[in-house]
Parts: structure tokens; C-alpha cells; sequence
């Protein structure tokens, strides 16, 4: 019994890996690319809504053979971290030594921090679309070497975000505000951030509440958040929380501007509305233009969706990103790869804003700054980008459920993304 | 300033009294709405058959999605959706008890292989109503609505209507148990299954009409939770123990303990939220599960005496 | 070989978690004491060693990133020392919760014990002075310094977790603890107290856990409360039981299975229609499976072995 | 010779029956002593009594002169006083050897450390143990089912490992609920054989519920006689057999 439970163990392992090789035996060897995003767990929509993006940067890179990076088309090797550190670890393991992926594409927040003992180790370039915590924030940077960028900008990026359209595109001057958050990393990255900008601003926070995700009823913790009357609330949760948050927020007849962060997304609209109508959630997003409108019509072609679905543009870029820094390397080395990308991605070089065009640059042999949908991406010496962000309305009036109201600037909330780093530096001094 | 919310709360801060009494009230009762019968129900499924399951908590959610099926993609209303999902769910129950149950029932294995039994049961149905709804959240398609004050209580009119049904059909159940035929038999077969088999009475019939009720109950708590929040595929298996500290806290196998239970656990939560901390809210019914346990396993309605020296156990010199 | 290095993963996560399918035997397979917070105990094992050993750089970053800095970094201690608090630690946690709970009848010992994992994990997430809060502890050193040696070490305590929980069994205490699981009574009138034997059992299954966590710890290098949620629990519970609960040897092969396959074989397979199709279809097969075994096949794949006088005596 | 054994007008009530009503006992030193009554009469709720399974309601129990009633099961096994159980209950997923092997108190091997350290006296003590116990299956005929799971053996043979079990625990005075009620005729008198032996050779006293009057009256002096949880009547075997009340309870119960 037990000798034939080990034989079958066998013959199934040897079985998958046979399945495995077969897969690879083609006749042009594709650059491997690794794509690590939860699929399933808390924080599925992520996965979901940045796959698309993924997908249709690989589509547009391999569409043309001539244009294939070092004349090879691209792979993406697929991964789900289930929301969870284990999974991430075996997914990631996976990708870099049975896959043999020049790099990994992703993974969130919640998971990063795991794979990136994993990523030194293999001396490989981890671009990570979606992770936004402020915790990447040194991580990636010089301390550890530079094999950590995202193309999603820090926290920081977004709550200043979320703070200055509070003072500056509000109907009025709020004089009051309330953080509103889940006791997750990414919502106390949201709270963290929020609680510096706003002191960088000068608007004080009167209430400061933290609660537990998915309970059935918030009505105690929304009882506390409005007893001193806030005016605006920066609030991060989850969709299916915000659905429970905004119904009993509108049953109870409370006032107040909501404010969200990029979990205020159109998941989290089809859930909460119409109780969450007029809530607006201040995101990253691409510009609105021919070309990024041209953009979403392809990504929509792929999604099945419509319009631009979360961190689908992050993803995108950070495909491109690798397929210009392999072609600026000259092969699909781990090493070489992570040595190139800074020299794709940001100043000096001649402005591209498509792969076609980039390719063709580094061909003529000019060195390139790639824009990309979602931002500029100019990567800081942390290895982060402040990208665009946009400010988007729930409401029922838009068949997705949001609709887009503006667009942050990167220019228009330097100030106080300065500010916020200067605190914190001098705080992590005066321990 | 935004939207025409013109109208402020009456009992915001500017009105100066903040009465947190009130508010318990009014949460606690809307707690004790979605916990009560579903808590009932894993009672009376508890006091018959003899052993804690597992997939009640997913039976619940089954309960919740069914009714969403109903209430969206047939645009029936909710309340003509719920009576369907009662009955669906019923179903389920049924069929589940018939399927996985019966036959383990009648081998005679202990409690403890039926409970870990419905745990792999319970994995299946999630999963399931993972791969037919996916994992975004859900709202059933209901007028939003303004809550009122009422005395000291502060409801919505579908609140309110929640609370009525839920204490008619706990009274309901009640009386079912101590004056109809099917009440007796639930009885006699809870105080000894062999006796009723040995009276002739069927014990399967029985088994069959407790799970009948118990996944009715189950449906409906199910439905509440859902009108309250929102329906998603863990939500059952999120609130399971929560209903077992309920039962806990009233005595497992004492009905109107499941209720009061609920009461007590219900108020027990908001008043964490409001007074303690929010995060804690659940583990406010562990602790009083805990507590309970440490000083009167059988509940408050159990039939020991509250024993202060158990806080020693390990010096207790009896068995 | 690079496939290699991936198996190595999967054996690493595969060898830690089956320290914990030993533990639940000393639990379940040998006392009859059903713990269904199993997750509890991992995480009460994975925080001490991580708190205590974790660097002074990683509290730096957190105040650096708008976070308290908590406990978590102060110490620096060496992995050793963390090892023997997750021990310590787990058993102070199963001792304290062991007095109320042992006193209960097995199946409410089970539901309670879920709420006390889930009480341990809502501690986890709040206390941020102690734990970090959900963001977790990061950073922490592997102290082999690399993953192939730390195999050979988790090897190495998997294999000293065997020995003692077989050691147990074969010993007069596993007599009693298994007299105990068959009949309270008589064990009880043959002079043995019933509720230290549960409790010795209690907390030397609830240290082993914990020694399982600080393993956990330090392989992830990173740990963050949602680790520790009941599906890790459930886990452990599936493959102990498919694999032969009360067999050591069942265990280890339980985990091969039902991990090493079920976890991480099915990232093997294609991917049908939404992402979240493939996982649940697989927990669908494990729950079925689970069911299938308690029904026709409860001992397991491999069941007990009894040992003979004369193997024992020699 | 003294008084080892003592119970003082024992009471405990069931939910308003009363299963035991001031009953009282005396034991001597290295005597066999039967309890006999009809059923229903309340000695299995003496013997739990006594055991420690409940404490009574009402009275003392004396053992060696020290109150031990309210104690649990175990303090008093180990103060040596050991009972049997009517039913036969046996440990039946454990082998015959390991259920004698757990009797035996004061093993090191029952500490977790110890068990894992102390490697040496653990096994000598095994060894030791086993020794005994071997002795103790050869004579009762279960030797050669050593190493078969209880669960697989014959009603006797469980009767006759129930009282192995007991004797290993090293008692004094060892309290016997039906030692023979299953056996063969075989059996029964390989016990008897045992318990005679084991009054004589190791001073043991023994306390005997027992149905099978031959048994009785050829081993037991003096017999206590139960009814409604009272005491009916005390004596020799002769004595019990010409009393009118011992009759009329038998023959009219």
C-alpha cells in the first residue's frame, strides 16, 4: 500500500512536469514573463481587473514579428497568490525556477513583501502593478539594490491625491475630515498617508476609526465616526464591506463627502450603489486622450468590459516596460534586464509613448523615456512613479456604475507628497 | 452641501446628547435579527440529530444566494423570494441530510466524524456558490430607505417588518414545539432516539422535518443578513461561529437558550463597537462564549449551577 | 536543476506543515481532543519568534512608512531563542486556554476552540504595538541563510517532531493519553488524572504548533495576520485525516497528497473560464474527498499500527 | 486485622430516587467479602460511589481511616483502592499488553519530559513492569492474545483483562463488579483461583458483586446483603441462606 502511494505520487509528479516540458518544445523560444496577481481570495477584483492589462501589452508585443523584442515573442506565465503569502511563495518559486521567467509582473500589497527575499535571490526585475503600500516605499529602493519597481506610485501618491482634491475640488471648504478604514496593510497605508497629507495641508482630523472587514453591520462604528461631524471622509474598506457601509450610511441619514482611494472602484459602485451615490474615489488612472482612449477600446476588446478596469493600465505598462528594457539589454538575462529598465523608463531619454515607437528608438540607438497609459512612469530613486490619477463620481446615472469628474496631475500635488516625505524622514530621525 | 443631503441627522453632535443606550437598542435588535433564527434553527438541527454541523453556516449562505436568484435574475419580490428560497433551502437540507447524513447516522459513528463530515460539506457548497455567483459582493434588489425614529428605536420600515418577522416566527416556532404533534416527536426524539424508534414513531421522519425547519430558518436568516449588508459566498461561514457562541452562551440544546442567546450576543457586539473597540466586535462573542464556558458549560439555560470554582478547574476535586 | 529548487519550496511548505498534522495527532489521533484552531497556535508560535528576532531595520521602516513602530524589532534576538518562545509561548497559550476548554465534551471543544483561533487572529490584526497589525512582520532573518540549508533544518526539526510524537505514542504517557480518547472512565479509575493527561496532551501538541509557526516564520521571512484564518486550520484537518490520522507515517503522506498535489500540483492544470474557477473546484474535490474518507475509508489511507510487546520490550 | 474499608451511611438520590438510602460496610483486612443484592438494588452506585465517580449526597467512606469520598476516580485508585466495571469495558483500540501495561502507577514514562528524557529508567521500568504482567496473563490464560486489540476478544477473556488490569494498578483492597458474569466455567474458576491466590500470597482484600451463588459461598466471608440501596442483612454463607428476608427479597423480588 504504501510502496504503491509513493509510486503514484511519482508517476503524477512526473506526469505534470512531463505536461510541463511539452508546453515549452516550440520552435522560436519565447522571453519568459512571469504574472503573479490574486486571482482568488480577498482580493480577487485585483487580479481580475489587471489580468486584461497584461494580456494586451503581450497582444501588441508579439502582434509583429519584426518589432519582437531581441526577435523573440513573449510568454506570460500566469501565477495566483490566492491573497495569501504561502500560495505567493510557491506561485512565485514556481515562476522563476520551473517557468525559468526573466521577471515577474505583480503581485499586490498584501503578498509583495514575501517574493521579494525570493526576487533578490534570483537576481531578477520584479515590476509590481498594483502594490501601493507605503511599505514598498524604502523597500525597493537603494537599501536592498534595485530589483523592486512598481508602476503603481506609492500610497502617498494617492492619498495626497485624495487630500488635495478634497481642498481644492469640493463644492466647499471642509474644515472637518475623518479617516474611515479596515484594519488591513492597505487601508492603514490609505489611513497613514491620509494622516500626514492632511497635516502637510492644515485639515484636521477629528475622527480616526479602524474596523474589522465583512461584518454584517457598521452602524455602531458609523455612529462614532459622525458624532464630531466631519465633513469629508477618507475611507478604505472592501467592496463587499463598502456595499454594507453605504447602505447603513444612507438608512441612517448621515451626511458627509466620502472619499476613497482605488478600492473605490466600479466593483465596489455595482455593490454599494445607489446608496453610495456621490461618493468619489481619487485612483490611478490614465489621461483622458485620443490615446488613451484608443487604449481602453483595445483593452475592452480583451476585458469584455467597458472601460479601463483597475490597474489593468499599471499592468500594461509594466509588460511594456520589460520588453523595452530586454531589447535595451540585448537578451532575456535576469540581471541584464534590471540594469536596463531605468535607461527605458525615464529621463533623459527621447519620450516614446507606444512599444512600437519605443522599439524603433532603441534600434536607431537612441536611449528612450518611456510615457506610459498610466503614468509617466519616471521611476524616483525608490524605484516608484507618481502617476496619474483620476477622480471618479459613484453614481447610477453611469451604466458601470462611475463616472470620471478629473484628473490629478502629478505637478498639482508635488507639494504635498514632499511634505508628507519630509515628516516621515524626520520622524523615522527622531527614533 | 453635496447632492441635496440638506437634511442633518437629528442626533448628530450639534443636537449636544449623545445617547448611546439608544443606539444599542436599535443595532442590537438589528443584530439580533439575523442571528436569532438561524441560531434557532442550528439548535433545533443540534438538539435532534445530536451532533454540531459545520455546513449550517453555508447553508445559511445557499439561503441568501438562493433568494438573490429569485430577487434578480427572476425580478420576483423580496418577500415572494424569500417563501421560495425557505422552501429551496429546505430542500437542500433535506437532500443533504439524505445523501451525506443518513447513512453516517446509521453506521453510528460519534459526533465528532458527522461534525468534521459537514466541515467537507460545507467546502463544497461554498465553492459551489463560489463558481455560480463569483466572489463580488451582492444586494438584493430593495428600495433604499431613510431610517425613522421610532420612540427610542431608529428603523428603517424594512427593519422594522425584519425584527416582527423574526420574533413572529421564533414565537412560531415555540409554539410548534410545545403544542403540535411534530414539537413532541422533535422532543421525545432529542431525549432519547431509541425510545421514539422503539413507540413506532420514524425516526427519519423526524431527522427529515428537523432539517425542514432548520434550513428554513436557516434561508431566512440568510435573507436578513443579506437586506442588512450584503450577500457574498463566505458569508454563512463568517457568522457560523458567531451563531455557535449564541447557542453556547443560551444552551446548546435549549431553543428558547438560542434565542435569548442571540439577544445576549447581539447586544454584547454593539456594545463592543460602541463602547470598546469596532475590531473587536466578534471577538466580543467568542469572549462571552469563553466566558461562559469557563463558568457554566451548559449554558444559561442549562440545568447546572453557575460554578464560580471552575475558574480553577484543575483544582476542582470532583469529576 | 532550477525544477529542483521548486520542489524544494514545495517540500519546505509540505515539511511544516506536516509538524503540524504530527501535533494534531497528538491531539485528535491520540487523545481525542479535536482542535479546530489549529491556526491559532501557529500564529501565537510565528509572531513570538518574529517579534524577538526580527531587526532593528525593519522598525526604522515602518515609522519611515507612517506606521508605530511596535515591539516587533527591539530585540534582535537569535533564531534560536525565537524557537524555543514560539514553544514556550504556544504552550503558556494552550495551557491558559486548555482550562476551560479541556473540561468540555469533544464536539463543543471544537466549535470553542475556532473561536479562540479566531480570537488569536482578530489580536493579531489590532494589536499594533505588539504585532504590527495586518501588515505583519517582515524581514525576518532566515537563519541559514539560504533556502537549501533552511530545508535541511526544517528536515531536520520535521524529523525531531517525529521522533518525539512517535516517542509519545510508544511511551507510557501515549498509553494513557490513548486510554484516555478510548474511555475517560477507566483511565480514570486506574489512577490517572484525567485532565492532566488531557492537558499534558494539549500543550505538547499546541508547542509543536508553535514551533511549526516560528519554522513558518522564518521561511516566509514575512508573516501578516490573514495567514492565520480557519482554511489553514480545515487544511491540516484534510490532510491528517486522508492520510491516516493516528499514523505518523499516514500524516506524512496526507501532506505529501493533499499539499504537495492538491496546494500546489494544480498549478499545473489549465485554467477554466474565471481565475477563481480552478481554486474552488479543487476545494470542491478536497471537501468531496473528505467526505468520501470519513464515509468508507475513516483510518485513513494508512491506519494505526500497534505495536507488538516483544518490538516494544526489546 | 483491621478495618480497611468503611462506608457510613451512604445516600444518593437520582433525580428523587433514592439508589442509595444510608447504606454502610465494613471491610476487614485480606477478606473476600461479597455484596450481593437483586437488581437494582444499588450496588453498581455503591461501587461508583466508593470509586469516586459520584460523590453521594449524604455519609462517609473511610479508606485506611481517611475520608475519601468526593474524591475523583484517580486520587483514590491511587491511594489503592481499585474497582472493576459490570459491563467489561476495555480499551479496545489498544492491545491486550498495552491495556496491563497502563495500570501500573508511578511510571516515570507518564510525564511528557520524562518520557522523552529520561530514555534509561523508562525502559527498565517497562521491563520491569512487563515482567509482571506477563506472569499476570500466563495465569490467567491471556498470554498468547497479548498483542490482539481488546475490541477483538471474547466477553470472558475481557472480564478476565479488566481484572489484570486492575490487579496491575498494585491495589489493596480491590473492588470486583461481577468478575465472572460471562465467563466459562473454565474462566470462572481460573479467577476465582486468582483471587484466592492473590488474598493469601499478597494480603489483598476484595470486594465482590457477584450472581453465581456457588462462587459466593465458597469464596467470600462475610456477605452483605442489598436492597433498595439499604442493608438488608450480614453473615456467613450459611447464615445469608437461612435468613427469612434474603429469601422472600430473592425469591419474592
Amino acid at each position: 500500500m504504501k510502496k504503491l502511494s509513493i509510486i503514484a505520487i511519482l508517476v503524477i509528479f512526473c506526469a505534470v512536469f512531463g505536461f510541463a516540458k511539452v508546453n515549452t518544445a516550440n520552435a522560436v523560444q519565447p522571453i519568459r514573463l512571469g504574472l503573479l496577481l490574486p486571482y482568488t481570495g480577498a482580493w480577487a477584483w485585483v487580479g481580475a481587473g489587471a489580468d486584461p492589462g497584461a494580456e494586451l501589452a503581450v497582444q501588441e508585443i508579439n502582434a509583429d514579428p519584426a518589432l519582437w523584442p531581441i526577435h523573440r515573442p513573449i510568454k506570460l506565465y500566469k501565477e495566483d497568490t490566492e491573497t495569501k503569502s504561502a500560495p505567493a511563495i510557491a506561485g512565485a518559486r514556481k515562476l522563476y525556477d520551473v517557468d525559468k521567467v526573466c521577471g515577474i509582473v505583480g503581485p499586490t500589497s498584501a503578498t509583495v513583501r514575501s517574493i521579494i527575499p525570493l526576487t533578490k535571490e534570483a537576481g531578477a526585475l520584479e515590476i509590481s502593478p498594483t502594490a501601493g503600500t507605503t511599505k514598498l516605499d524604502v523597500i525597493g529602493g537603494g537599501i536592498n539594490g534595485e530589483y523592486i519597481f512598481r508602476t503603481v506610485s506609492s500610497d502617498v501618491v494617492m492619498t495626497a491625491g485624495m487630500v488635495w482634491w478634497a481642498m481644492n475640488k469640493l463644492p466647499f471648504k471642509p474644515t472637518k475630515a475623518a479617516t474611515f478604514t479596515a484594519d488591513t496593510e492597505g487601508s492603514r497605508s490609505i489611513k497613514g498617508g491620509v494622516v500626514d497629507a492632511c497635516k502637510v495641508v492644515g485639515l484636521p482630523l477629528v475622527t480616526q476609526i479602524e474596523f474589522a472587514l465583512n461584518q454584517p453591520s457598521y452602524r455602531a462604528e458609523l455612529k462614532e465616526l459622525f458624532k464630531k461631524g466631519p465633513q469629508v471622509i477618507f475611507w478604505e474598506a472592501n467592496p463587499a464591506t463598502d456595499a454594507t457601509i453605504f447602505k447603513q450610511w444612507y438608512q441612517m441619514g448621515y451626511d458627509g463627502q466620502w472619499i476613497g482611494s482605488d478600492f473605490a472602484n466600479r466593483t465596489s459602485a455595482k455593490g454599494s450603489l445607489p446608496a453610495s451615490e456621490g461618493v468619489i474615489g481619487v485612483n490611478p488612472g490614465v489621461l483622458v486622450n485620443e490615446r488613451t482612449n484608443a487604449w481602453v477600446e483595445r483593452l475592452n476588446k480583451i476585458s469584455g468590459k467597458k472601460g479601463a478596469t483597475p490597474f489593468s493600465a499599471n499592468a500594461y505598462d509594466a509588460v511594456i516596460l520589460f520588453a523595452l528594457s530586454i531589447e535595451k539589454a540585448g537578451s532575456d538575462s535576469r540581471t541584464a534586464i534590471r540594469d536596463a529598465l531605468r535607461s527605458v523608463a525615464q529621463p533623459p531619454g527621447v519620450k516614446v509613448y507606444t512599444y512600437a515607437e519605443g522599439i524603433k528608438a532603441l534600434r536607431a540607438g537612441k536611449d528612450i523615456n518611456y510615457e506610459g497609459i498610466a503614468g509617466t512612469q519616471d521611476f524616483n530613486k525608490y524605484g516608484d512613479p507618481i502617476t496619474y490619477l483620476k477622480a471618479e463620481v459613484m453614481t447610477t446615472k453611469d451604466p458601470s456604475g462611475m463616472k470620471r469628474i478629473g484628473t490629478v496631475l502629478p505637478e498639482q500635488i508635488k507639494d504635498i507628497i514632499d511634505g508628507v516625505l519630509a515628516i516621515r524622514a524626520k520622524r523615522a530621525k527622531a527614533q | 452641501m453635496n447632492r441635496g443631503r440638506k437634511t442633518r441627522p437629528r442626533h448628530s453632535s450639534q443636537d449636544g446628547v449623545y445617547f448611546a443606550m439608544e443606539d444599542l437598542l436599535s443595532y442590537g435588535l438589528l443584530t439580533f435579527a439575523t442571528l436569532a433564527l438561524p441560531s434557532l434553527g442550528l439548535c433545533l438541527a443540534i438538539k435532534v440529530t445530536k451532533y454540531f454541523n459545520l455546513a449550517y453556516g453555508d447553508i445559511v449562505t445557499a439561503g441568501a444566494f438562493l433568494a438573490l436568484l429569485m430577487n434578480l435574475s427572476f425580478k420576483i419580490n423580496i418577500g415572494i423570494a424569500l417563501l421560495i428560497s425557505i422552501a429551496l433551502t429546505a430542500l437542500l437540507g433535506v437532500f443533504l441530510h439524505k445523501v451525506v447524513f443518513k447513512a453516517l447516522m446509521e453506521a453510528k459513528v460519534g459526533p465528532l466524524t458527522l461534525l468534521v463530515v459537514s466541515l467537507g460539506v460545507g467546502l463544497v457548497i461554498r465553492n459551489v456558490v463560489l463558481i455560480g455567483w463569483g466572489p463580488q459582493p451582492y444586494q438584493f434588489n430593495t428600495p433604499l430607505t431613510r431610517a425613522k425614529h421610532l420612540g427610542p428605536f431608529f428603523f428603517t420600515p424594512n427593519q422594522i417588518v425584519m425584527i416582527l418577522i423574526c420574533i413572529l416566527v421564533a414565537i412560531g416556532i415555540f409554539l410548534m414545539l410545545r403544542y403540535t404533534q411534530l414539537g413532541r416527536l422533535m422532543r421525545a426524539t432529542s431525549d432519547n432516539p431509541s425510545l421514539s424508534l422503539i413507540r413506532g414513531i420514524s425516526i427519519e421522519k423526524v431527522y427529515t422535518y428537523t432539517w425542514i425547519i432548520a434550513c428554513g430558518l436557516a434561508a431566512i436568516g440568510g435573507v436578513f443578513m443579506g437586506m442588512l449588508g450584503t450577500i457574498k459566498p463566505g458569508m454563512g461561514e463568517e457568522a457560523l461561529v458567531t451563531l455557535f457562541a449564541c447557542l453556547i452562551v443560551g444552551g446548546i440544546e435549549n431553543p428558547y437558550g438560542a434565542v435569548v442567546g442571540a439577544l445576549i450576543t447581539a447586544f454584547a457586539m454593539e456594545a463592543t463597537a460602541i463602547w470598546i473597540s469596532p475590531p473587536y466586535k466578534v471577538v466580543s462573542a467568542y469572549l462571552l462564549m469563553f466566558f461562559i464556558l469557563l463558568i457554566k458549560p451548559s449554558g444559561i439555560f442549562g440545568r447546572e449551577k453557575i460554578q464560580w470554582k471552575y475558574f480553577l478547574g484543575f483544582l476542582r476535586s470532583r469529576q | 536543476m532550477e525544477i529542483l529548487s521548486w520542489i524544494l519550496t514545495i517540500a519546505t511548505i509540505v515539511a511544516i506543515y506536516s509538524i503540524m498534522g504530527l501535533a494534531l495527532n497528538v491531539h485528535f489521533g491520540y487523545t481525542n481532543l479535536p482542535n479546530f484552531g489549529i491556526a491559532g497556535f501557529f500564529a501565537v508560535g510565528a509572531y513570538a519568534s518574529a517579534i524577538l528576532t526580527a531587526p532593528h531595520r525593519f522598525r526604522e521602516m515602518e515609522i519611515f512608512a507612517g506606521f508605530p513602530g511596535g515591539v516587533a524589532g527591539r530585540i534582535e534576538a537569535p533564531f534560536i531563542v525565537g524557537l524555543l518562545a514560539a514553544i514556550v509561548l504556544a504552550g503558556v497559550v494552550g495551557l491558559i486556554i486548555g482550562i476551560p476548554l479541556l473540561r468540555l465534551r469533544e464536539d463543543y471543544l471544537a466549535v470553542a476552540s475556532i473561536g479562540i483561533a479566531q480570537t488569536i487572529y482578530y489580536v493579531a490584526v489590532n494589536e499594533l504595538w505588539l504585532t504590527t497589525g495586518s501588515a505583519g512582520i517582515r524581514l525576518i532573518p532566515m537563519p541559514t541563510g539560504n533556502r537549501y540549508l533552511y530545508f535541511l533544518l526544517v528536515l531536520l526539526l520535521l524529523a525531531i517532531a517525529y521522533w518525539v510524537v512517535n516517542r509519545f505514542y510508544s511511551t507510557p504517557i501515549g498509553r494513557v493519553w490513548r486510554g484516555v480518547r478510548e474511555d475517560e472512565v477507566i483511565t480514570a479509575s486506574l489512577g490517572k488524572s484525567i485532565f492532566r493527561s488531557r492537558m499534558s496532551a494539549w500543550i505538547a501538541g499546541c508547542s509543536i504548533m508553535g514551533a511549526a509557526g516560528c519554522l513558518w516564520a522564518h521561511y516566509s521571512m514575512a508573516i501578516q495576520p490573514g495567514e492565520f484564518v480557519p482554511t489553514t486550520t480545515f487544511l491540516v484537518w484534510i490532510f491528517v485525516i486522508v492520510g491516516g490520522l493516528r499514523n505518523n507515517k499516514g500524516i506524512l503522506l496526507g501532506a505529501i497528497l493533499i499539499m504537495g498535489f492538491f496546494e500546489q500540483g494544480t498549478r499545473f492544470l489549465p485554467a477554466i473560464g474565471a481565475p477563481y474557477i480552478m481554486p474552488a473546484i479543487r476545494l470542491i474535490i478536497i471537501g468531496v474527498l473528505l467526505v468520501v474518507f470519513v464515509r468508507f475509508r475513516p483510518q485513513g489511507v494508512l491506519p494505526e499500527r500497534h505495536k507488538k510487546i516483544e518490538a516494544h520490550i526489546r | 486485622m483491621g478495618v480497611i474499608f468503611k462506608a457510613e451511611e451512604v445516600s444518593l438520590a437520582f433525580g428523587g430516587i433514592k439508589a442509595l438510602d444510608g447504606f454502610s460496610i465494613e471491610l476487614e483486612e485480606n477478606t473476600i467479602t461479597a455484596l450481593i443484592g437483586p437488581n437494582g438494588a444499588g450496588k453498581t452506585t455503591f461501587f461508583n460511589v466508593a470509586g469516586g465517580i459520584y460523590p453521594p449526597d449524604g455519609g462517609a467512606v473511610y479508606f485506611r481511616g481517611e475520608r475519601v469520598d468526593g474524591l475523583r476516580p484517580d486520587q483514590i485508585c491511587m491511594k489503592g483502592l481499585t474497582r472493576t466495571f459490570q459491563i467489561a469495558r476495555e480499551l479496545g483500540e489498544m492491545s491486550v499488553w498495552e491495556n496491563v501495561m497502563l495500570a501500573p502507577k508511578g511510571q516515570v514514562g507518564e510525564r511528557v519530559f520524562s518520557s522523552l528524557l529520561r530514555w534509561g529508567t523508562v525502559k527498565k521500568q517497562e521491563k520491569e513492569n512487563w515482567e509482571k504482567a506477563e506472569e499476570l496473563l500466563k495465569e490467567m490464560g491471556l498470554y498468547e492474545e497479548r498483542n490482539e486489540l481488546c475490541k477483538n476478544l471474547s466477553a470472558g477473556k475481557r472480564k478476565m483483562l479488566e481484572i489484570c488490569r486492575a490487579i496491575m494498578t498494585g491495589p489493596e483492597l480491590l473492588m470486583l463488579d461481577e468478575p465472572t458474569a460471562g465467563a466459562t466455567v473454565d474462566e470462572t474458576k481460573s479467577i476465582m483461583g486468582e483471587i484466592e491466590r492473590l488474598r493469601e500470597e499478597h494480603g489483598l482484600t476484595f470486594l465482590v458483586v457477584e450472581h453465581k451463588m456457588d462462587v459466593i459461598m465458597n469464596l467470600c466471608n462475610p456477605i452483605y446483603v442489598m436492597y433498595f440501596g439499604r442493608n438488608l442483612a450480614k453473615g456467613d454463607a450459611e447464615a445469608i441462606q437461612h435468613n427469612e428476608q434474603v429469601r422472600e427479597v430473592y425469591l419474592g423480588g
